[in-house]
């Protein structure tokens, strides 16, 4: 793995743009475009990270980049792709770079379209588990029991889990990682990059103004989200799963993780909490432990 | 033909320097060169010289740099205007 | 005066619109028919420029357009005018407040000005929020003084309606400390 | 009872007053104050309805079909984007003859991306067969919530309605509204009684294959109902006046037209700005009225073409169809003849001041229009 | 599990209707509504089975059926449930009823949004493995090898598995079916009916003009699928997963399935596979058996 | 060479001959054939293309998008539901300035289902900013592909184009057409050089936040090339005519207008059948002549007006604006003035023979108008 | 008030029997009543009578229940017209 | 014969439209300019009666409507018959071409009639489909006896043309066959 020290220079997330201050997304595109490299084509759909981009005539964006309907990230990134092929570029990385809810909700009929036509592309999913763009909306990636402006007494129901959707598509590559652990997303996208055939990736990216948190601790939840097992980051590489961090030993049983409490206690959205609330998320998040437990022994 | 063709520009959205409430300083003889600071900075506002360095232009004060850093080697100090 | 219009500068995150929106429910409730305010929107972040109108008339408003002309201009953060020129359009007879802890005699701008140390007020009445003080409550109680068309006592009622009983009170308090304090030249 | 609002709120406000059983909705900015209002309503038991959390506007616009073909009142809202995407479901609707209420708050189309106002989202469904309104202020977004219940359920029109208003000039600004009770709203609106439903006691099928014997005429009683529908917006702008004081002319909202040689067209929030116009033009001694398109479906024909029997008109368009001109004046010219002044301003959010309409006034007297600020001054 | 001949009397799908000589829709929808009864409301997206409903103003349909857009079976129901919930009738079943073009592509995204957000409703995806009512184009169900008007020479991709992919969504059922077991469609039907929340069910559902068989084989065909191994029967319920039928010993390996070419070899669509396709199909089929064998005995 | 085929078939082998980098489109009746037709054509090696096999027409526009926007020719079918389900990414095609060339057959929208022919979803894209071309045979089919991408890439133009066809009336029908080789097409129609495009050694971005300072004028310039448009459209229709002898008259085609006193309006199936009642009326000794609408984005304003200025016109829409009327009757009249006649007819695949527009030729003489064979007769 | 609402009607498409081109003949002497046909007829044109009725009205003679019937208690015969 | 107009009866599966499509394709090459085949559309259903046009003209052809007064009916199926009125519009002067065994004096209709076997010279000729004979190119066959601007050549050459040569040959020669067997009242 990578040092950090040894990490590209080059940054293609230009100084000056528009994204909040601790932001996120500008953390996870830095690392990732430094994987990929110049010769990478991005598709953006609506979300914070079009607005990130600065306005017309300029933009924040180094690398050329497309932006394109809420929903249609992943179908332009098959003509894109498909143009590039006609083309005989094939040596140009296709990198689709959406929200959660551009992924889960709006954009996941287009994305099973990509995968299961086999594009040849990266389809990056930064999740801050919100519409965050809009002013906090739940989406299918906004956690049991979170606040938001449309589940004002906390969400009802469980997120969705797109990364095992990915999964369920027998696609080449899926791998979730967080922001926190850079060498590991770099590792990560660099794969991506080298294998043919669709790739889901999925970065854990906390939002201090959706979750509400303070902004310098952007990196710190990311961490934490991991450290509690709230995240898992993991590999799937032609059907065979890997736990890559603290993840191993959590899913293993052999690494205790963090009380999720630390992590749910330090954002506001999940004030309102009830004990028996977070009990269920507790039991959930074993649940899933124990679920990717069986399926890495076995696949 | 017009169509909305945006050109890579630093300060695309003008100094954002200027946002900022807090002031990362770097105190160098704390700093152990891990380039967490570096790697976190939302901002692409820190450059790997000998030291890590701010580009107080364009650092819109996050914190995230010092909450990051190891060795607690910058400080966030109230900025005056 | 028949239309009274107010522009307010601040950061993202200081809450010059709902000083805006606090302006003309308080104008609402000191008799005048049409009032409004509004934000100038773009994606508000945290610690970037902002601005907000209020517009305030005896009679109903047709206006739906933004305020290039203001009699009053409000300032929540002078950092801003680094980079922003507030006066720009300010009437001649216009009115200038700002919030420091000078006095107006320091400022140095063809227009009367009005000044009210609104952060230090707010920190001395701890409205804080993520320790950062909120200045848009305190400041809007300065305004009464400088218009003919609003009272502080309206200025309380509309603080009081939107916070609820225990943070509206602190916050009308702060407000009417501005109204004390504010200084005119 | 008199509240200080955003347009936003008050139409939330006006929605949960209307009572619709099934709500589903999608945010996009600068609608998602409205969706998060009537979120908060429901979960706090205020308002005793339910609310679809759906994952796209395609979906929101399906799943208010599927509610209000089971026989329920619903509500939606959207903007921009939101809306083309629901276009399939707009056309869906209007055939399916479901009194859908959708709120539209008026967004610029991108790419690029722009959030400002303009009305091209909403005037580029207007082959749908969904009624059209347009609002001026924030009194009018709460009255025309309820009125459009009203109009849309009226056994005559059984058609879905689509309520505009320009984003951020009218969403996020605060004006007073006045607000009546509950009891009366009620009355005003009693609970929703459907022309057809799916009902296990009457398994009928409803859009299944339909061949050309039969086709056309579900299109022309579409189209009558819509013609119908103008006399039932005037009655119940009628009624709503009589019971609330507060009337807008039923299709269109005339200002000092009585004695105007030229009258000013034009809707939305530029319906409202060019009240200062008039009143300043007048200070001059110019005799200009103004006429603001309230409903744009049906189009009012006649009422329109009784404007233009005493005066010259100058239309301004907040929308283009590219290739042709504004849509307003494309409809207006087709009703009175071609001898009118056209203007287009204000689109993805330019700002249009009294002042601006008082200079197109001018540059119409010169004989002058076209896209304002742009092509002429 | 009920006898055939204790099924319900009663039909929903009336006698004169559009349907081609062979469907299998129509003894899928058959049985289904026996076991769902009178009060079913359906909704059927653009498929064959809008087809068969024969002309305005006339329906072959007897339990209430909303038409809807292509995309649009799942939202549609989603509101359907609603102002049925809001009305007190909770007693009513919502059926969507949509064919594999409308479930694995164009109506994945409604699909999944309902699943996430817990309607109360039963989705049956009956699948023919192609768009038929368009004149037989491929779907992301196609399989490998078979040849559309849009793969001449055979489909390139595996199909997409989107029983899985419900499965992924954490439902409380889903169940896959065949037509050819009438008796394990009812039993599967009857029991979706008592649970709360969402049910996905998937039907395998031959088409003669669309496989290229003779009409009178269409039940044939759906027999042979299970017995090869090439459509597999089974129950996730609450996270338990159980096959039924011949699937449960192909998938546990103590029965030997039937070689898939019996099956490949009476349909035209398959006519131009090589032998090399017919050993992928085999690989991939066996990948398969392995892969539920070990998901079952875990979960 | 002569073939005989359906203009389906004739479709695809123009888009074929045109030689699009990337196709992707998604099946519905009546459009299936093409898209299969294409598939084939890429498959057995004789179109070096890729198929991009998408999930929905959604898709199939945005990659159509992706695509063109990535530097290379592409090509697109739909129809009717298709179609409305593209809408938003027809605006984006639009506005992002992608010379997009797209066949859709047209399609009655439902509910009920139709799948037979009228204008409606084409129509009801009017405000889309792409260019409308209408077809009435399967030759001008041909012709109408391959000059549309010369249209649609053309510097001053640089908007995606639709051209649109007679569901079964057009699409089903055999007839015969004259094929160039693909020598004397690819001499007609160079290599595809895009104005604008993704390119990593020009790291532009393309479609981020535009605010009112400057949206309108990337409208006003998209405005403008459509106006633009009708001139192009005109020179490579006269290019077309030197090279292989046939015209189609550029933005409308005439037929025994000269001397006219009374001219049909119409456009596609309608079009071409009205040339027999202008034959048979002319037989009554009636000065009739009849002007087929070949393009409907841009409106031929001037056009129109020359030939309203010696005639009356008889205006036969195959779609409604629900609550308006005809939309080509609504243009023609903005441009030409109110005094027309106007018919609605053939709407969800009623047939529309020869005789049945000479009838609509004697109601109007009648001083009768309105939805034939509904309202009137 | 128009819109496209049909009602649940036998023979929407008329007596589809006319389609046929061959005909089920049940054998009685042959039939165990194990009700296959009836379960698998796509038609819903076999009715549980003592032994199964075909309903030749509407029939389309696929030849389903021919082919799933255990015992081939159900012949195709060439239809004649 | 400025234009002729043919309408097709079959039943889904028959190939109606097809022969519609044969008859204008040997229309063009027996030199007529305007040629046309259409079917009227439906969903298609194996057995269900199906419709489908031919016009064949020397000059080119404009019409788009479907052919209510046909000069020509050709009957794929007799079946048919008993549900549809397949000589409806036809004109007096107008020819009914059928597919039967019987001879054209046998079958009672106020027009000319012409009969072939086509169902027994596919069966004799070997061109079936899943054990259905097609009757299509047979009955094409007889046409140029009917029709003065048609030729039997031409027929063969759209035949061979459609169906390439192995198979094209069979059913060139079944439409031969069935040109010579056609019995003309
Ligand atoms: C069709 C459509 N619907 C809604 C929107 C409004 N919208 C823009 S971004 C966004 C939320 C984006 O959420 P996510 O994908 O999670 O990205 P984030 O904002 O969190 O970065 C929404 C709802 C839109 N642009 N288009
Ligand atoms: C938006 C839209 N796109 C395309 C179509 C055309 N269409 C109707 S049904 C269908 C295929 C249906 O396939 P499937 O869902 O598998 O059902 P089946 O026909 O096989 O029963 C298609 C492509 C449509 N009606 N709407
Ligand atoms: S809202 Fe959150 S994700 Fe969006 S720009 Fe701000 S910090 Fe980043
Ligand atoms: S405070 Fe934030 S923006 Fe400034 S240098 Fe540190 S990390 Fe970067
Ligand atoms: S994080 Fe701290 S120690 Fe590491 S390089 Fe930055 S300042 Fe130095
Ligand atoms: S094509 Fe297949 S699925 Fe569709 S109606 Fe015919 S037999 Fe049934
Ligand atoms: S399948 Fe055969 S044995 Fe069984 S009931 Fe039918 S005819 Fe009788
Ligand atoms: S032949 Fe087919 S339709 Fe007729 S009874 Fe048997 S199964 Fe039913
Ligand atoms: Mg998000
Ligand atoms: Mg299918």
């Amino acid at each position: 793995m990578v040092a950090i020290k040894d990490l590209p220079e080059e940054e293609y997330v230009l100084e000056g743009n528009a994204a909040c201050p601790g932001c996120p997304i500008t953390i996870a595109l830095r690392t990732v475009l430094k994987a990929l490299g110049k010769d990478t084509i991005m598709t953006v759909p609506a979300s914070c990270s079009a607005v990130i981009q600065s306005l017309y005539p300029k933009t924040s964006f180094a690398v050329p980049t497309l932006n394109i309907a809420f929903e249609a990230a992943a179908a332009s990134a098959s003509g894109i792709e498909a143009a590039l092929h006609a083309q005989g570029k094939d040596d140009v990385t296709v990198l689709a770079w959406a929200g959660d809810g551009g992924s889960y909700d709006i954009g996941l009929q287009a994305l099973s379209g990509a995968l299961e036509r086999g594009t040849n592309f990266i389809y990056v999913c930064y999740n801050n588990q919100m519409y965050s763009n809009t002013g906090v909306q739940r989406s299918g990636a906004t956690p049991y029991g979170a606040w938001t402006t449309t589940t004002w007494t906390g969400k009802k129901e469980r997120q969705k889990n797109l990364a095992e959707i990915a999964m369920a598509h027998n696609i080449p590559y899926v791998a979730t990682a967080s922001i926190a652990y850079p060498t590991d997303l770099y590792r990560k996208a660099k794969k991506a990059k080298e294998i043919k055939g669709p790739k889901y990736m999925e970065i854990i990216a906390p939002c201090p103004p959706g979750w509400r948190f303070d902004m310098s601790k952007t990196v710190e939840m990311a961490k934490l989200a991991v450290e509690t097992g709230a995240w898992l980051m993991y590999e799937f590489e032609n059907g065979k799963l890997t736990f890559n961090g603290p993840s191993k030993g959590i899913v293993e049983g052999s690494r205790e993780p963090k009380p999720v409490e630390d992590w749910l206690k330090m954002q506001g959205r999940f004030r309102n909490l009830t004990e028996e609330d977070i009990q269920k998320i507790k039991r959930d998040l074993k649940e899933g432990w124990e679920f990717y437990r069986k399926k890495s022994q076995l696949f | 033909m017009k169509t909305t063709i945006s050109y890579p520009t630093k300060e695309a959205m003008g100094k954002t320097g200027s946002w900022r409430v807090f002031r990362p300083v770097l105190h160098e003889d704390k700093c152990i060169k891990c380039w967490m600071c570096w790697v976190f900075c939302p901002e692409s506002a820190i450059r790997k010289e000998e030291f890590p360095k701010i580009d107080y232009d364009f650092c819109k004060g996050c914190g995230v740099c010092a909450n990051e850093c190891p060795v607690n080697a910058i400080e966030m100090r109230r900025e005056e205007k | 005066m028949p239309l009274t219009e107010v522009v307010f500068y601040g950061r993202g995150g200081q809450g010059a619109v709902t000083a805006a929106n606090l302006l003309a429910s308080a104008a609402l409730k000191s008799g005048n028919e049409g009032v409004q305010a509004f934000p100038l929107f773009g994606a508000e972040r945290r610690g970037a420029p902002v601005k907000a109108f209020a517009r305030i008339s005896d009679t109903k408003i047709y206006l739906r357009s933004q305020i290039y002309f203001p009699d009053i201009v409000v300032i929540l953060d002078t950092g801003i005018m680094d980079t922003v020129n507030v006066t720009s359009g300010l009437k001649e007879e216009g009115t200038v407040l700002m919030n420091t802890p000078r006095s107006p005699e320091e400022i140095d701008m063809p227009f009367r000005v009005a000044t009210v140390d609104a952060t230090g007020i707010a920190i001395e009445n701890k409205i804080l929020v993520g320790g950062i003080p909120v200045v848009n409550t305190p400041i809007i109680g300065a305004l009464p003084k400088l218009m003919d068309n609003l009272t502080i006592g309206a200025v309380r009622e509309a603080i009081i309606e939107r916070w609820g009983k225990n943070a509206g009170e602190k916050n009308a308090d702060a407000a009417e400390k501005a109204y004390e304090g504010v200084r005119i030249k | 009872m008199k509240v200080i609002d955003t347009a936003n709120n008050i139409a939330a406000l006006a929605a949960k007053m209307a009572r619709p059983k099934v709500i589903s909705a999608y945010p996009i900015t600068p609608q998602t104050t409205i969706v998060e209002k009537l979120a908060q309503y429901v979960e706090s038991g205020e308002l005793k309805s339910e609310f679809i959390r759906v994952e796209s506007e395609h979906s929101a616009m399906a799943s208010c079909i599927g509610a209000e073909a089971t026989g329920v009142r619903t509500f939606t809202a959207t903007s921009s984007h939101g809306l083309l995407l629901m276009h399939e479901m707009l056309h869906w609707a209007a055939l399916a003859r479901l009194p859908i209420v959708m709120v539209n708050i008026n967004r610029a189309i991108g790419p690029g991306w722009s959030i400002w106002s303009d009305c091209n989202d909403s005037v580029a469904q207007r082959d749908t067969g969904w009624l059209q309104f347009y609002c001026s202020s924030n009194q009018e977004v709460f009255d025309t919530v309820i009125q459009a219940y009203r109009v849309a359920e009226h056994k005559d029109v059984q058609l879905p309605v689509m309520i505009n208003y320009d984003g951020f000039i009218l969403s996020h600004t605060s004006m007073p509204a006045e607000i009546p009770s509950q009891e009366e709203i009620d009355s005003f609106l009693p609970e929703y009684s459907p022309e057809w439903k799916l009902d296990t006691d009457n398994p009928i099928t409803h859009g299944n294959i339909i061949g050309p014997e039969y086709y056309m005429e579900v299109r022309y009683d579409m189209h009558m109902s819509q013609q119908k529908a103008k006399k039932v917006i005037k009655d119940v702008d009628r009624e709503w006046a009589e019971k609330f004081g507060r009337s807008y002319g039923g299709l269109i909202e005339k200002y000092r037209c009585d004695d105007a040689d030229t009258v000013i067209v034009s809707y939305g929030a530029m319906g409202a700005e060019a009240h200062a116009s008039v009143d300043e033009l007048r200070k001059r001694g110019e005799k200009v009225g103004l006429a603001r398109l309230r409903v744009f479906r049906p189009f009012p024909k006649e009422e329109m073409k009784e404007i233009a029997e005493n005066s010259e008109l100058i239309v301004i368009d907040r929308n283009i169809s590219p290739g042709m001109e504004g849509a307003m004046a494309t409809e207006i010219k087709a009703t009175v003849g071609t001898n009118i002044k056209q203007f287009i301003a204000g689109l993805g959010g330019r700002d249009v001041t009294y002042r601006d309409i008082v200079r197109m006034y001018e540059l119409a007297k010169e004989n002058k229009d076209g896209w304002y600020s742009v092509e002429v001054e």
